[in-house]
């Protein structure tokens, strides 16, 4: 597949993404297109900003300077609930889920906000069949079905990962944003994430964004790399061309370990 | 043989109503570096906590270095010499890397030699050496959880995961630092899901499933045999790198 | 892979019928809590024909009122999240709005109505105040800012002394078919007068049902489920779409509503209101610990903690009075449950309750017998 | 049959030890009327003690159960004003007698008043009364007063204004300064006391009028003698006057001190408590056993416990007290008293030994307005 | 246990906020025109200084307690009041040295007042903890109604002990009365508050900066499995600093106690709010912070009861709403928790 840059507003923009945190500029006037049906990887050193500009698209963070826009629509002001509602889905480095409640209740929710059905009061929240129905067959496709009556704090550190994702592809976004999705889950495992994103991004009206550091993930994914190096967008191209980059080869893979 | 530095025999763990661990029997050597390894919700995290007394074990026996600690204090197993990096990190989020840092040497200032090369090993942390860690980055979160457990010489080390998030140079440091730290006679139980990193560095191999020892043995042997690698861990190591 | 036991009851199961249309599908998933909830439910709803005298009937009152209080304080607590100190702000609202009305207007149904829309009305918008103003910060600040709240709102009340009678209260009447003069039916029915006393009981009765009811329904809807989910991890919640500090306000203000009306209910029946009565930071910890004895984040718990606690707080007295008697001529241990000790004892009941039940008498029950 | 009375008191809670004494003082005073026998005109007397913890509605709940179900003939109480106001509609629904021991509020013989109401405690003017009458008679007076900011400081300032008015129109009230109720640093209040009465002419008097914790001792070490002013405190119980040992001279008006009356009955509850309690009776044992002379005084002149005769005997009746005769004055039911005009000893022998009596301030010398509205 | 490790010299260097350390003399200088009076200002600043040391010395043991430990600890208050009462086990055997003339005597009877009620406050405190707040570690709710529990349970053993009624204890001699300068005047007990209050501050700041105990807490409370794992009996710390706070409390209810001189049970408990708002302001935790809250919430309460005696009773609010306006998360944020 090929990215080519559309006259339509792309699903997501960034103008000159800035944030500084006192002396420190954690992202450095970023400016980037993300369009529909595209993956594109987001590679970088540890700290290099990856996080901090997801942070910045959902809105976890307010900008110090620059804009995000998603189709043509200005969200910089907004809070994260509000974008999420616009259509701008992430899911977490470090995992983050209600400890608590059940595997299940966990996308439940996530459904049900996609649903926008958290202002009913009056109504009992288990009269929802077909919210509870989708939560299931999510949970299916990550393979937690067997678990989805335990609570993310009696689960292994890769269940939960696989719970992460779980809940991104419940809330049903036009765009998704995965951090290091596979981090800590055991090789057996990798593929059926690999296979959900690849799902989505075949889908042709999504678009994906993905940090990730295992460069074989990256590859076989992707449709484009950029890359971010203190917080400065570097590269952006060709996975091949860009991983190719002296600048990925040496501040990145470390010159020796580009094997395999 | 000597007698290995930490050995495990029928080790049985519940946490609440669950059974977890289901009589784990291993033994590291000392001196050498051993991987353990399995599928997610195999036990790993679990054996660890249950080694470092954070979880009791319900039977069998723990000894490490001759004594039995199957039922000592956590802060007594720790001053015994074993350091631990937890699989969620254990950052103090409220400290500053610099608190972070102060607090793990336990028995006095950090040396400074050793400061230097764990600084060398991790530039990140000197950069933000007076910044909370919670603002850190998730490597570099990772990068202090290990800086933490090796501020100090100690017997034995068990890391959970330290290269989850770590970019591919890193991976590299810290592979570089586990092998001058075996240099320096230190042991170390490591967790692991990259099995690249796992490959290089590893003496011997233990495989759990289902809180089970399923297979343990040199590295080397598992790293020969496709097979044994596609029935242990459901893929041969040539798929990933 | 070790099986994990499923929990104890089904979440995707769903209840048909009346009772469960009624209980928001939230059944007591217990026998003994089906039992125990179903004898409070029987007993208060007969007290003024199964027992005489002014006492009973009374203490039955007071449950209703603080029933509806602690259950609309759990849903803060327990469903939310929040820990507010100035939940008997609202209480103390719905007080005074009935009293200030009732003295001022005349006794007549038309003021009540008046003081209690007035007093609904003000609590909100001191609920969404406070929300808006104040649920951003870290949680312990709010709970401290609320603290300096509820102390603020008792001088006010103290200072607008002609307003609120300070420190003295109202005494007020109530509309003339409210009071004890008033016969509703000449002959007596199975034993009791039906006279103004028992139709005052049988509205704070019936309003504290109804209250309950919806609260149970609001906790049990999706709404409900949102604020559990801010609850365990607002930053995610946020993340998924749900506007944290909206949810959150809304909640502070259903609750701030809902003791309002029993604060309404409780100057009501007891036909005063004064600082003590509704607004002391003592009322406060009696509530809090009524949530937690009941089980915080169980509607039912507000129902067991509000029984056992008014029940205990109103007889505990008397019954050190018999066990010191009791125990006249030993050296000691009578002048310890001398009546005048009786404060020793609620403290150390305090304590022992929070061991005792540390998921709430709701939650030993549910686990207990399925 | 049992003649039953009902005790209420705050026996729980922060005037716990004003609660003890009344009680104590009740108990006492039927214990001497009766000589000993606990019977009146035959009739056994059965006191029931409820502790109302000074909560209002608890308290009116308490009277409505003592009336209703222990079936009691009257009820005296309470420690808390606002209780005690709470309590009145109660008695008025029931048609029964209660006896207020020892709340002070004027409203409760004022405004708030039903017939079946009878006070033996002293109400806030009658204090002030007795502060004013504590003034001297001739030349300019300013007084500024430290009152608390709420409504029983204001209503004390209101009335000690009017008392003066009435009985010393020399002095002035020149200055009112109210503290917030739990204040604890009080240079802020002195330094403008100290401003507005430096520069009066004549004598310069601050009237203190607090309940709980005594500002005295921090505008004392003040030194407001630098500008020839003078700290009036009111009376107190005995270990709130305990402080007042240190600034002897100071001059005011008490309600009660145990040395000051003289009559066979006060000498009998000098020596008795004394010889119980190890101690002096102090402010509401005089207060309770008051209450038992009137309940004792009443139904032996009623012949019986019926309400109506009850209230017909006790208009107008007199009956002695610890502090001499009272009377229950026929329009509001306050019992009209005696007050004291003390300065504080230099050396007192011991811990309770603290005032000199100067002069007995007779009732009649207090004109004290009537309020209610019969 | 010294805390600073001889790292590399080039490490970036932490740097320190002063601004709040300005807010004092600013808000004096702010006053002083609204005073007038030079006179008056200089009593009313030093008066304020003098009740914000007390303040800052009943508030110090609850920032350890509850700042760093995260205990919500209603019944600091009664260790106030039961360090109160302690006095009377000194001033019972030793009365004559309260009415002695010498200003040794005088102050030896206070120090031997505070070691009493310092070793009767730490005796409970460890009581307190090990029975009532050792299972609730980590939940408020629960410790905010075990406290409350235990408050009232301690509240009326004092009842049953000592009695229901208040009782007076003498100031001693020498420390009555005040200083005066011309027009100013100062008491002479605000002094020896000034000077006990700067003393223990200073030993605090010293004992957390200089020790890695403050760090140890901080981090045990985030994660006290971490810093077991790192080999740290963090359960003896906790009940150290439990044990600490509370004979804090004795001392900070000694000085109380003889500026009321009047003992009540209750008279712990109604400072509570004040010290609750001093912590806040304070920025949970950080002893500087509680330092400077408690001087500035008692200078803001002399100026205003001086220029504005109706808004006297809610001067602590309004300073504790401003400070949160401007730092919401205190003046000293210590941990974000
Ligand atoms: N609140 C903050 N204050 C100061 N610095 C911050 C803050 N948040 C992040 N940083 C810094 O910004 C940089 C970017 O962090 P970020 O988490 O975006 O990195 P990343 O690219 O996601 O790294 P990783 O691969 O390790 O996850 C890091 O150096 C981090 O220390
Ligand atoms: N706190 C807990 N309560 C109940 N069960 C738990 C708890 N923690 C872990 N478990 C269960 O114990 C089993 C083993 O978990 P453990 O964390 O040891 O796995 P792991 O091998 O470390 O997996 P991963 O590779 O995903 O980290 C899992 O089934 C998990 O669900
Ligand atoms: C008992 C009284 C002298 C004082 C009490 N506070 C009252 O309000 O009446
Ligand atoms: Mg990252
Ligand atoms: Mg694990």
């Amino acid at each position: 597949m090929t990215f080519t840059s559309t006259t339509t507003a792309p699903a997501l923009e960034t103008r000159g993404l800035t944030i500084r945190f006192g002396g420190h500029v954690a992202v450095n006037d970023v400016s980037c297109r993300f369009t529909p049906g595209t993956l594109t990887a987001i590679v970088g050193p540890n700290g290099a900003g990856k996080t901090t500009y997801f942070n910045l698209i959902s809105g976890q963070l307010k900008a110090s300077a620059g804009q995000v826009l998603v189709e043509g629509e200005d969200v910089t002001g907004l809070p994260p609930s509000a974008r999420t509602r616009r259509g701008l889905g992430r899911a977490f480095q470090l995992t983050n889920l209600f400890p608590q409640l059940t595997a299940l209740e966990n996308v439940r929710l996530a459904v049900q906000s996609r649903a926008d059905a958290g202002w009913s009061l009056f109504k009992v929240w288990n009269s929802r069949r077909d919210l509870i129905e989708k939560a299931e067959s999510i949970l299916e496709r990550v393979r937690l079905a067997d678990k989805r009556h335990i609570a993310p704090k009696a689960l292994s550190h890769g269940d939960q990962r696989k719970l992460e994702v779980a809940l991104l592809i419940a809330m049903e976004p036009k765009v998704f944003m995965f951090d290091e999705p596979t981090a800590g889950m055991s090789v057996d495992e990798v593929p059926t994430v690999l296979e959900l994103i690849h799902d989505i991004k075949q889908r042709g009206d999504s678009t994906v964004l993905l940090v990730e550091h295992k460069m074989d993930v990256v590859r076989s994914l992707s449709d484009r790399i950029i890359v971010l190096h203190n917080g400065t967008l570097v590269a952006d191209g060709e996975p091949a061309e860009v991983i190719a980059s002296p600048v990925v080869q040496e501040a990145y893979l470390g010159v020796e370990v580009a094997r395999d | 043989m000597t007698e290995p530095l930490l050995q495990l025999s029928g080790v049985h763990t519940h946490i609440g109503p669950y059974h977890i661990l289901h009589g784990v029997d291993f033994a590291i050597p000392s001196g050498q570096l051993t991987m353990l390894l399995g599928r997610n919700g195999a036990g790993k995290t679990t054996t660890l906590r249950t080694i470092m007394g954070l979880w009791q074990a319900s039977s069998g026996q723990i000894r490490f270095d001759g004594k039995d600690i199957t039922s000592a204090s956590t802060p007594d197993i720790a001053r015994a010499g074993i350091g631990y990096v937890p699989e969620a990190m254990g950052i103090f989020t409220d400290l500053t890397v610099r608190e972070n840092i102060v607090l793990a040497a336990r028995s006095g200032p950090v040396d400074k030699n050793r400061l230097d090369w764990i600084l060398g090993l991790f530039p990140a942390l000197k950069r933000f050496w007076n910044l909370p860690a919670g603002n850190l980055s998730g490597g570099q979160k990772q990068m202090l959880a290990i800086a933490r457990a090796i501020a100090e010489p100690r017997r034995l080390l068990l890391i959970d995961e330290p290269t989850k998030g770590l970019a591919p140079v890193m991976v590299r440091s810290m592979i570089e630092a586990f092998k001058a730290l075996k240099a320096a006679g230190e042991t170390i139980l490591l967790v692991e899901q990259n099995f690249y990193a796992a490959s290089a560095l590893g003496d011997n191999v233990v495989v759990m499933d289902d809180g089970r020892i399923v297979h343990s043995g040199a590295m080397s042997e598992l790293v020969a045999d496709k097979a044994l690698q596609q029935r242990l861990l459901g893929l041969s190591l040539d798929a990933h790198q | 892979m070790t099986s994990s036991p499923a929990l104890p009851f089904d979440e995707t199961r769903r209840q048909g019928g009346f009772l469960s249309a009624v209980l928001s599908s939230d059944l007591p998933r217990s026998r003994v809590l089906s039992v125990v909830l179903l004898a409070i439910l029987l007993v208060l709803a007969t007290t003024p024909f199964v027992f005489s005298g002014s006492q009973p009937i009374g203490t039955a009152a007071k449950i209703c009122v603080f029933i509806v209080l602690v259950a609309s304080y759990d849903l803060l607590l327990g469903y939310s999240g929040i820990v507010s100190f100035a939940h008997t702000m609202f209480f103390g609202i719905g007080g005074y709005g009935i009293a200030i009305a009732l003295e001022r207007l005349g006794p007549t149904w038309g003021s009540a109505a008046i003081g209690l829309v007035a007093a609904l009305a003000l609590s909100a918008v001191l609920a969404v105040a406070i929300g808006l103003l104040s649920l951003r910060v870290r949680a312990i600040f709010f709970s401290m800012i609320t603290l300096a709240v509820a102390s603020a709102a008792a001088v006010l009340a103290s200072q607008l002394s002609s307003l609120t009678g300070g420190e003295d209260g109202l005494s007020f009447q109530l509309p003339q078919a409210l009071r004890p003069a008033f016969r509703l039916l000449s002959e007596p029915l199975f034993g009791t007068a039906v006279n103004g006393r028992l139709l005052a009981y049988y509205l704070v009765f019936f309003v504290s049902l109804l209250v309950f009811l919806t609260l149970l329904r609001i906790v049990n809807s999706p709404f409900g489920r949102v604020l559990q989910a801010i609850r365990e991890n607002e930053f995610r919640a946020e993340a998924l779409g749900y506007r944290v500090v909206a949810y959150r306000t809304a909640a502070s203000v259903i609750s701030a509503l809902a003791a309002t009306i029993a604060g309404a209910l409780m100057a009501l029946w007891l036909r005063y209101n004064g600082p003590d009565t509704t607004l002391s930071f003592s009322i406060m910890v009696d509530i809090l610990l009524m949530v937690v004895i009941g089980g915080m984040g169980t509607m039912y718990g507000a129902v067991i903690g509000a029984a056992l606690f008014v029940l205990a707080q109103s007889y505990l007295q008397v019954l050190m009075e018999a066990g010191s008697s009791a125990l006249a001529g030993l050296p000691l241990l009578p002048n310890l449950i001398h009546p005048d000790r009786w404060l020793l004892w609620l403290g150390a009941l305090f304590v022992i309750s929070v061991y005792a039940f540390p998921g709430g008498i709701v939650g030993r029950l549910r686990r207990a017998v399925p | 049959q049992d003649i039953k009375i009902a005790l209420i008191a705050g026996k729980t809670g922060p005037l716990e030890a004003y609660a003890k004494q009344t009680e104590a003082g009740f108990m006492m005073g039927l214990e001497y009327l009766t000589k000993g026998s606990m019977t009146v005109n035959g009739r056994k007397i059965n006191v029931i003690v409820k502790d109302d913890q000074l909560k209002a509605d608890l308290a009116k709940t308490l009277l409505e159960q003592a009336y209703n179900d222990d079936k009691v003939d009257l009820a005296v109480g309470t420690t808390s004003s606002a209780a005690a106001l709470a309590m009145l509609p109660v008695a008025e629904e029931n048609g029964k007698v209660l006896i207020v021991e020892p709340a002070v509020a004027d409203a409760i013989t004022g405004e708030k008043w039903n017939r079946f109401i009878f006070r033996t405690a002293r109400n806030s003017t009658q204090d002030a009364y007795g502060a004013a009458a504590a003034v001297p008679a001739s030349g300019d007076v300013s007084i500024a007063t430290l009152a608390q900011d709420y409504a029983f400081g204001k209503d004390g300032v209101a009335a000690l204004k009017s008392a003066l008015a009435q009985i010393r129109p020399n002095a002035k009230v020149v200055f009112e300064e109210y503290a917030p109720q739990n204040a604890t640093d009080f240079t802020a209040s002195a330094q403008r006391i100290f401003d507005a009465l430096k520069d009066k002419p004549g004598k310069k008097i601050i009237n203190i009028i607090w309940a709980g914790q005594h500002p005295l001792p921090k505008i004392a070490d003040l030194k407001p003698e630098r500008f020839g002013i003078e700290i009036a405190p009111g009376g107190n119980i005995l270990p709130a006057m305990q402080i007042y040992k240190n600034y002897p001279g100071m001059e005011g008006a008490v309600y009660y001190y145990y040395a000051f009356p003289k009559n066979p009955m006060n000498d009998w509850l000098v020596a008795e408590h004394q010889k119980r309690f190890n101690a002096p009776p102090d402010f509401f044992t005089a207060g309770g056993f008051a209450a038992a002379s009137a309940v004792v005084t009443a139904i032996q002149k009623a012949g019986g416990t019926d309400t109506e005769k009850l209230i017909a005997a006790m208009e107008g009746m007199t009956f002695e007290t610890p502090k001499g005769p009272m009377t229950f004055r026929k329009e509001d039911h306050q019992a009209l008293q005696d007050m004291y005009h003390f300065k504080v000893k230099a050396n007192g022998k011991d811990a309770n030994d603290l005032l000199d009596l100067v002069a007995t301030i007779p009732a009649d010398k207090m004109p004290i307005p009537v309020r209610n509205k019969r | 246990m010294a805390a600073e490790s001889n790292t590399p010299a080039e490490l970036p260097r932490a740097k320190t906020d002063w601004l709040p350390l300005v807010l004092i003399p600013a808000l004096a200088l702010l006053a002083l025109p609204f005073v007038g009076s030079p006179s008056t200002w200089v009593t009313l600043t030093v008066a304020g200084l003098a009740m914000g040391m007390m303040i800052f010395l009943m508030a110090s043991g609850l920032t350890l307690v509850f700042g760093l430990m995260d205990i919500i600890n209603f019944g600091h208050g009664v260790f106030i009041s039961l360090g109160a009462y302690a006095t009377l086990l000194v001033l019972g055997p030793l009365a004559g040295w309260a009415q002695a003339d010498s200003l040794g005597l005088n102050l030896a009877l206070l120090l031997l007042c505070i070691l009493a009620a310092m070793l009767v406050t730490g005796l409970v405190g460890a009581v307190f903890e090990r029975v009532i707040v050792r299972p609730v570690y980590g939940s408020h709710l629960k410790q905010i109604l075990v406290t409350m529990g235990g408050l009232i349970v301690t509240e009326q053993l004092i009842h049953a002990i000592w009695g229901a009624s208040p009782i007076p204890i003498p100031l001693p001699q020498s420390l009555r009365g005040a200083f005066v300068f011309g027009d100013i005047v100062m008491e002479r007990y605000r002094v020896v508050a000034v000077v006990i209050g700067i003393a223990v501050f200073l030993g605090m700041e010293l004992l957390l900066n200089r020790t890695r105990i403050g760090l140890l807490i901080r981090a045990g409370v985030e994660n006290p499995e971490m810093v077991e794992a790192l080999g740290y009996r963090i359960r003896r710390l906790f009940v150290s600093v439990f044990i600490a706070g509370s004979a804090l409390a004795g001392l900070g209810g000694v000085m109380w106690a003889f500026y009321r001189q009047t003992l009540t049970a209750g008279m712990g408990m109604e400072v509570m709010v004040l010290v609750f708002i001093v912590i806040i302001i304070g920025g949970l935790g950080s002893i500087t912070g509680c330092f400077v809250g408690s001087l500035l919430v008692a200078l803001v309460a002399n100026y205003v009861g001086f220029i504005e005696p109706k808004l006297a009773l809610i001067s602590n609010i309004l300073v504790m709403a401003l400070v949160l306006i401007w730092r919401p998360q205190g003046l000293f944020p210590v941990a974000r928790r």
